[in-house]
């Protein structure tokens, strides 16, 4: 029975991925979840009751309303209110969208950069390597927080305040985009080194191919396994990070708030009784992260060819 | 030669691996004996299942594979059904092992000597010191040069030879009765593979220690070792002295091997080639499983696994072979 | 390098003093406020820190009852010699912690380094100088009749003059007043209050110990130590109160109320206070601003009542003008006019049916609830067609913003430093004039000149009647003409342990007489 | 290894160097000192000659060039706020931040080993199979929320009656979980002993102590589920290797073979990982100095932003920056003891 030339769709299903993927039922439901999540934020629109971004609809007299099944819950509003009468279901999930929009985007920026220079300084090696990795400590030392304030205080400078609102999402994507890049540098370096030794680099030497064709036709396709799993848990990190810059005003405004930014302003109503402002996005967010990092502690077991044997 | 008892017999052993679609079949009721002091070899094309048979001795499968079935009899006691602390007593002290790749056998940050002393101290109540003692003595009879210096050195600061005498010195350490050798100087230069194969070889026989060594070099069970089995996936298909299934080989894959060896040709002529290749454990091909390769196929040979037939001292599983044995017998029988 | 925690500041007072401390004070009281003084030098900077710290370390000449009448502390009594004088006889035998007699040589010490001090020399424009007749009595003169004497007199902590005249041992002058430098005053303190400071690290604690000496024997205070730490998180705050970490907070944000109040041991204080929140309407950066029905289109659809309740948890009392109850200005007659009805019909009278849409700034860090303000404002115009695109910021970048005017409506609120209504006239609605300073927080750019000369003459209306009437007058036209978008009067809240009798010692000012504190 | 201190130090110099410079471009960015320093109802030309005094007004470069000639002989400027030199405030502060890193560190140290390694040897385990959910899940909390939950319930206490509570079960179990609380929930306590210089620690005293639970808890609980993680996988991958199987030959013992033939090779790219990782921890002190009121340098570069304190942040970053690069050497180094087959200088990749 000689291979028939399977086509790319049998090709998937005879896989190990998806052979594994069948089996572990962790794997099953983060998958769905994470799907359900997505299309809920990317059709928010249509499924919000109310579009949180039009101020007319806010009337402050409803604030503060408990979700449905606690005594004083209004039916309109299913998951209560925030402090500005906002509706928590509509918010939370544009709000979502924001997260996964700043999530999704700060690391196809990283990868790009992490894969470009981490390709650069594990091929060339020598001089390009040392100062490639001392930009890549340079940056490690500054934590996201301090790149978030510096960025934040130059996009001020330049645009002044008032654009702030539109271009917030894309601060926040290209701020940690830069902060967390040299983490897929690190990763990409590393395994780039590994496969540099193997003949099949020599063999397109010897072949002749100019080097970027061997970096990106030749090296990347090799190392892409270590990349699907970090980019899997920085995914994860960066919806943390943009929690934590909302948590210290740094992040999204009040008016298009994201997850984050909704934990933050239902922050000071925790412990005084309207505590879902703060714990319904947090959930969500708990949940959003979860499900990331569970898909990529599994696209790690399978995408790891050594513990393929164990 | 032989006394009544082995010193190590092994009786229809299976071994499988658990794996995707069902269990593949690595070892298919391979039964062996080893005596003391008797120097044994194991030869096949890589995926024979040369190397799971002398992990299976010591019960050193890695998962997902497993012992499914048969016995593996040592001092009169089955190893294969053996408890692991049972097992942990033999595993180097009564049974040792040595390693394809030297680089990659030796714990990278551990010193040499911590790794000698440990494996005494495993098997032995004795003081660190007495226990450096042991493993100098060692060093000294596997001829390494300046042997103090090497205890405090690590691995990465040996070259490969040297590093596989020390491999030999620890598999000596605590007098073996048994020494399993997985391919011990294939990952090593032609140069010094003689010299370690003649050290190994010298070292065996000083120490009356049985060897069983698996390896796909002819040349080195011819000159080495005194019975000799040939393997073809996952089971033994011939085996006896080794003198006499080299000089006259019976299976058409022996033969087929023997005939592949450079020296036999002329010189100039293209080398003989067995067609095809080794089937994959996923699908073994029925009867016979040579069968698909081999000249002298019948439809006996494609349906059903031939059965052992003795020619000489050596057994052979071949219809082909066991119909001649028919025939002469007969003229035997005829002309007398 | 001084060595940190165990300092004695001001330790010769203690040193001298004699050792039998009075009996009762022997309870220690642990206190968080959410930031502690950035200096001991009370002339440095005029915050509401500043002060706290000064009641607790020093004493006033007067100062203000809990219904914003005056009480004689270390001015035992006083009377106005002509319409520009007032003579002031000081109580005798009253010590500072250095041991030195209170006399009035430190009163003009004091006087000369108010005049000197950048932040509080503008109050003291009004005094033109200060004459020492002996010992315990002198005079202050005003250039002209000032009304507000009294007012600004309970600004005047006398300092020990000898203590701070003179120089350090490295050569710094110990009168200096240091902005950002470390001068001798902003670490050493010597005054006659009924706390000494023992020891403290900036930013992290600060403690203090009954000053054995206090001349006011009748302060019913029994608090012999006090441990003051910052907490700046408002959460972390109200936890260590409930976990009974501390006795004694402030401030409480709004949205902790009840939960102080279902706690079975600790009280809960609040007062309306004097701090008015209100938005400007800037008429240069929008035409229409200039058309009093816009402005009054907005009065009406912002809900002062609806933020109040909903946002300050009724933690704020609506505002439809300036001055607070209690001030001199203060029209009963004012009331807070929500109506989205009429609010639309202004706007299509004004031409504006359609709307337009402006820029908003507030900072997020200020004022309690700033930003949520900010937002439910935005959404309450947005009823009416105006659509507002708001900014929140952190106030140190908010401040620089509001001094360029760079958004359409901006929140800012305000403390009359002289508790008196004047003083929200002359710098939120005065026509702006760079060199007098007059208007110079007028971010709506009203000007109305008449209204500026009314609030002129009542500055020299000596007859608090006459005065208080054209006050009155002077909010009902900036009511009618909707100078600016009045929301609420922000609340005090204090919050302490039961067994801590804070109640008596607190004022609408926000500076609670520590000393007399009683602790059962 | 003197070469690898060398490379070190002048590695160390360029990233200060960048900060600061970065740090001083982005000066009127962070907003104007002034405000906190002045009254509301100071004059606009008083603030004018208080910032001439304070020599705001002159352009960017002659700023920097005037910070960087002090900074050479190690003076970083005067904090507007504190009035005294940024270098003595930090050195204030930093102290508190190094004890609650290092009691995370720990934590961390104490209990992602044994987790790590026995998730690694049975994987399948139930046991192992919930330390990795919670792990997980550990990951997917942000810090700030963890605090105030540790707060509500060990500081604040919670009384929980959703089992009914007639029943002897219901009762118990309400018993079980609500807690009186009683951990501090703010500061450092207030008697720390004074080791040297401006150390004041509170690892010496019972107060101290209780001080520094729930703040260092918080903070571990960021890096414990990435360091069980990163052992697992490790150990897993070095479980396979011929050397362990050798070791098995032997005859040597599971707890041997597993903590010292195993963890050994494991703790390798766990150190280089977890070095770097330190170094992110401090930044995320800052959110939990935020809510624990924890008076580390993480606090004090927050209220140094909303004070626009601009030399104590620049005097931070770089001493943030210093603190990454020493933390990277320490970590090299510490790589080079334990991985013989690396020289000092090299580094392996």
């Amino acid at each position: 029975m000689t291979t028939a030339t399977l086509s790319r769709w049998n090709r998937f299903r005879e896989s190990f991925l998806w052979y594994s993927f069948r089996r572990d039922k962790v794997a099953i439901v983060s998958f769905l979840v994470l799907i359900l999540m997505v299309l809920a934020a990317v059709f928010a629109p249509l499924f919000a009751p109310t579009d949180p971004y039009d101020l007319a609809q806010i009337d402050i007299m409803n604030s503060e309303l408990p979700p449905v099944g606690m005594q004083g819950a209004d039916s309109a509003f299913p998951l209560g209110t925030d402090a500005q009468g906002r509706d928590m279901l509509s918010t939370i999930l544009y709000g979502t969208r924001v997260s996964l929009l700043i999530g999704f985007g700060a690391v196809v920026l990283q990868a790009a950069l992490g894969i470009l220079f981490g390709l650069l300084a594990g091929y060339l090696g020598g001089r390009v390597d040392s100062i490639l990795m001392r930009i890549a400590d340079v940056q490690l030392s500054f934590s996201t927080l301090m790149v978030a304030i510096i960025v934040g205080a130059v996009f001020k400078a330049s645009f002044g305040n008032l654009m702030f609102g539109e271009i917030a999402i894309y601060m926040l994507i290209f701020i940690i985009g830069i902060a967390e890049w040299p983490q897929i540098a690190r990763t990409v370096r590393a395994s780039v080194l590994a496969e540099k030794k193997k003949e099949y680099v020599d063999a397109a030497k010897v072949m002749g191919f100019r080097t970027n064709r061997i970096m990106f036709r030749h090296i990347l396709p090799n190392t892409l396994s270590p990349i699907f799993v970090i980019a899997t848990v920085q995914i994860a990190n960066a919806i943390i990070s943009e929690a934590a810059l909302s948590f210290l005003g740094l992040g999204m405004p009040e008016t298009q708030p994201s997850l984050g930014s909704l934990i933050k302003s239902g922050f000071d109503y925790i412990q005084s009784g309207s505590w879902w402002i703060t714990l319904i996005p947090g959930l969500v967010l708990v949940v959003l992260v979860l499900v990331i990092n569970l898909l990529g502690d599994w696209l790690r077991d399978v995408m790891n060819p050594r513990l393929y044997k164990g | 030669m032989k006394n009544n008892t082995p010193l190590l017999e092994v009786k229809d052993l299976d071994v499988r691996f658990a794996v995707r679609g069902g269990d593949l079949t690595a070892l298919r009721g391979i039964s062996f004996s080893l005596d003391k002091g008797e120097r044994l070899g194991l030869v096949g094309e890589s995926g024979a299942g040369k190397s799971v048979a002398a992990f299976s001795i010591l019960n050193l499968i890695a998962r997902p594979g497993y012992i499914a079935g048969g016995q593996i009899l040592f001092d009169g006691r089955d190893l294969a059904a053996m408890s692991e602390r049972e097992l942990r007593k033999i595993r180097g002290n009564r049974i040792a092992m040595i390693f394809q790749d030297p680089m990659m056998t030796l714990n990278p940050v551990l010193s040499i000597g911590t790794q000698m002393v440990e494996a005494i101290k495993a098997h032995r109540r004795v003081s660190t010191k007495a226990a450096r003692e042991i493993a100098l003595g060692k060093l000294r009879k596997v001829q390494i040069p300046s042997p103090e210096k090497r205890l405090d050195q690590y691995p990465h600061e040996l070259s490969g030879g040297m590093r596989q005498r020390v491999i030999i010195a620890i598999a000596l350490l605590l007098e073996p009765e048994i020494i399993v050798a997985d391919e011990p100087t294939t990952a090593l230069d032609v140069t010094i593979q003689a010299e370690i194969m003649a050290l190994l070889l010298d070292l065996c026989e000083q120490e009356n220690v049985a060897l069983m060594l698996i390896t796909h070099d002819l040349g080195v069970v011819s000159q080495v070792t005194q019975r000799m089995l040939v393997m073809y996936s996952g089971r033994i298909i011939e085996q006896g002295p080794t003198r006499e299934v080299i000089n006259d080989a019976q299976h058409p894959y022996t033969q087929g091997l023997i005939n592949a060896l450079p020296q036999m040709g002329e010189p100039g002529a293209r080398l003989f080639q067995i067609p095809g290749s080794m089937p994959s454990l996923k699908n073994v091909p029925s009867g016979c499983p040579f069968h698909p390769r081999c000249t002298f196929a019948t439809d006996q040979c494609r349906k059903t696994m031939p059965e052992y037939v003795r020619s000489g001292n050596v057994d052979v599983a071949c219809y082909e072979v066991s119909n001649l044995i028919e025939q002469e017998k007969q003229m035997q029988e005829a002309g007398s | 390098m001084k060595k940190l925690l165990a300092a004695l500041v001001g330790s010769m007072a203690l040193a001298t003093a004699p050792v039998a401390l009075s009996a009762e004070a022997t309870k220690e009281l642990k206190m968080a406020y959410d930031a502690d003084p950035v200096t001991l030098d009370i002339h440095e900077q005029l915050s509401g820190g500043i002060l706290q710290l000064s009641h607790m370390t020093f004493d006033p000449l007067v100062r203000w009852t809990k219904d914003l009448g005056f009480e004689a502390r270390l001015a035992e009594s006083w009377e106005r010699v002509d319409d520009k004088t007032m003579r002031f006889k000081l109580r005798e035998g009253v010590k500072f912690h250095s041991g030195n007699e209170l006399t009035t040589k430190d009163v003009k010490f004091t006087y000369d380094r108010l005049k000197e001090s950048q932040d509080f020399k503008a109050i003291f424009k009004p005094f033109s100088g200060i004459n020492i007749i002996d010992d315990y009595t002198f005079e202050l003169v005003t250039s002209e009749p000032f009304p507000l004497l009294l007012n600004t007199a309970t600004y005047i902590f006398p300092m020990d003059s000898e203590f701070y005249s003179g120089e350090t041992a490295d050569g710094k002058k110990k009168d200096a007043i240091l902005k950002h430098g470390n001068s001798f005053a902003s670490d050493n303190l010597s005054g006659t209050g009924p706390y000494v400071v023992t020891s403290r690290q900036q930013g992290v604690r600060m403690e203090f110990e009954r000053f054995a000496d206090y001349w006011d024997e009748e302060s019913p205070g029994n608090v012999k130590k006090i441990v003051l730490t910052p907490i700046k998180e408002n959460n972390t705050r109200v936890s260590a109160l409930l976990s009974g970490g501390v006795d004694f907070i402030a401030p409480v944000p709004p949205t902790d109320l009840d939960r102080i109040k279902r706690d079975k041991d600790s009280e809960l204080v609040t007062m309306s206070g004097t701090r008015i929140i209100l938005f400007h309407m800037n008429q240069e950066r929008v035409e229409a601003f200039k058309n009093p029905k816009v402005r009054q289109a907005i009065a009406y659809a912002i809900n002062q009542e609806g933020i109040a309740a909903k946002i300050m948890k009724g933690f704020a009392t609506p505002a439809a003008q300036l001055s607070p109850a209690g001030y001199q200005g203060h029209n009963e007659s004012l009331k807070p006019r929500y109506d989205v009805e009429k609010a639309r019909q202004l706007m299509k009278e004004a031409g504006y049916e359609d709307g337009f849409t402006i820029t908003m700034m507030a900072p997020n860090n200020r004022y309690v609830n700033d930003d949520k303000i900010a937002q439910a404002a935005a959404a309450m115009l947005a009823r009416i067609n105006i659509k507002v695109d708001l900014k929140t910021l952190p106030k140190a970048q908010y401040w620089p913003e509001y001094d360029d005017r760079s958004a359409d409506m901006m929140l800012i609120g305000w403390h009359a430093d002289t508790e008196d209504s004047a003083n929200f006239y002359e710098f939120l609605t005065f026509c702006t004039d760079a060199d007098s300073g007059a208007g110079q927080y007028n971010a709506g750019n009203y000007c109305n000149p008449e209204i500026d000369a009314l609030v002129e003459k009542a500055n020299v209306e000596t007859d608090l009647d006459k005065r208080a009437a054209m006050l009155q007058d002077v909010e009902k036209r900036l009511y009618d003409d909707a100078a600016f978008v009045p929301l609420h009067w922000q609340d005090l809240a204090w919050a302490s342990k039961k067994n801590v009798k804070i109640e008596p010692i607190l004022n609408v000012m926000n500076f609670p007489y520590l000393g007399d504190l009683v602790v059962e | 290894m003197l070469a690898f201190l060398v490379q070190r130090v002048s590695q160390a110099l360029l990233v200060m160097f960048v900060i600061s410079v970065i740090a001083f471009a982005i000066q009127d960015g962070l907003g104007d000192p002034l405000q906190e320093m002045v009254g509301m109802s100071v004059s606009q030309e008083e603030r004018e000659a208080l910032r001439e005094e304070l020599g705001l007004n002159d352009s960017m470069v002659v700023q920097y060039l005037r910070f960087a000639g002090k900074a050479i002989q190690g003076d970083l400027g005067n904090s507007y706020f504190y009035g005294k030199p940024t270098l003595e405030v930090i050195s204030e502060h930093l102290p508190a931040t190094l004890e609650l890193v290092i009691g995370a560190s720990l934590i961390i140290m104490l209990l992602s080993v044994p987790i790590g390694v026995y998730a690694a040897i049975r994987p399948q385990a139930l046991l192992a199979k919930f330390f990795m959910g919670v792990s997980t899940v550990g990951i997917s909390i942000p810090v700030f929320l963890t605090a105030i939950v540790l707060i509500q319930i060990y500081s604040i206490g919670i009384t929980v009656e959703w089992f009914p509570a007639d029943t002897g079960w219901g009762q118990w179990l309400n018993g079980a979980l609500s807690t009186e609380g009683g951990l501090p929930s703010y500061g450092r306590g207030d008697d720390l002993t004074h080791l040297f210089g401006t150390w004041y620690s509170g690892f010496f005293s019972e107060s101290g102590l209780l001080h520094l639970i729930l703040p260092c808890v918080s903070l571990a609980s960021i890096m414990l589920p990435l360091f069980i993680r990163l052992i697992r996988a490790e150990m897993m991958e070095v479980l396979q290797s011929d050397y362990i199987r050798y070791a098995r030959a032997k005859g040597l013992s599971a707890v041997r073979i597993n903590f010292l033939h195993a963890l050994k090779n494991t703790m390798l790219p766990v150190i280089t990982v977890g070095g770097v990782q330190v170094g992110v921890m401090v930044a995320y002190t800052i959110l939990t100095e935020t809510v624990f009121q924890w008076p580390g340098v993480g606090l004090m570069f927050l209220e140094a932003i909303t004070r626009s304190d601009i030399p104590l942040i620049v005097a931070y970053l770089m001493v943030v920056g210093l603190i990454f690069v020493v933390t990277n050497t320490l970590v090299d180094l510490v790589y080079g003891l334990v991985n013989p087959t690396v020289k000092l200088t090299g580094k392996k990749a």
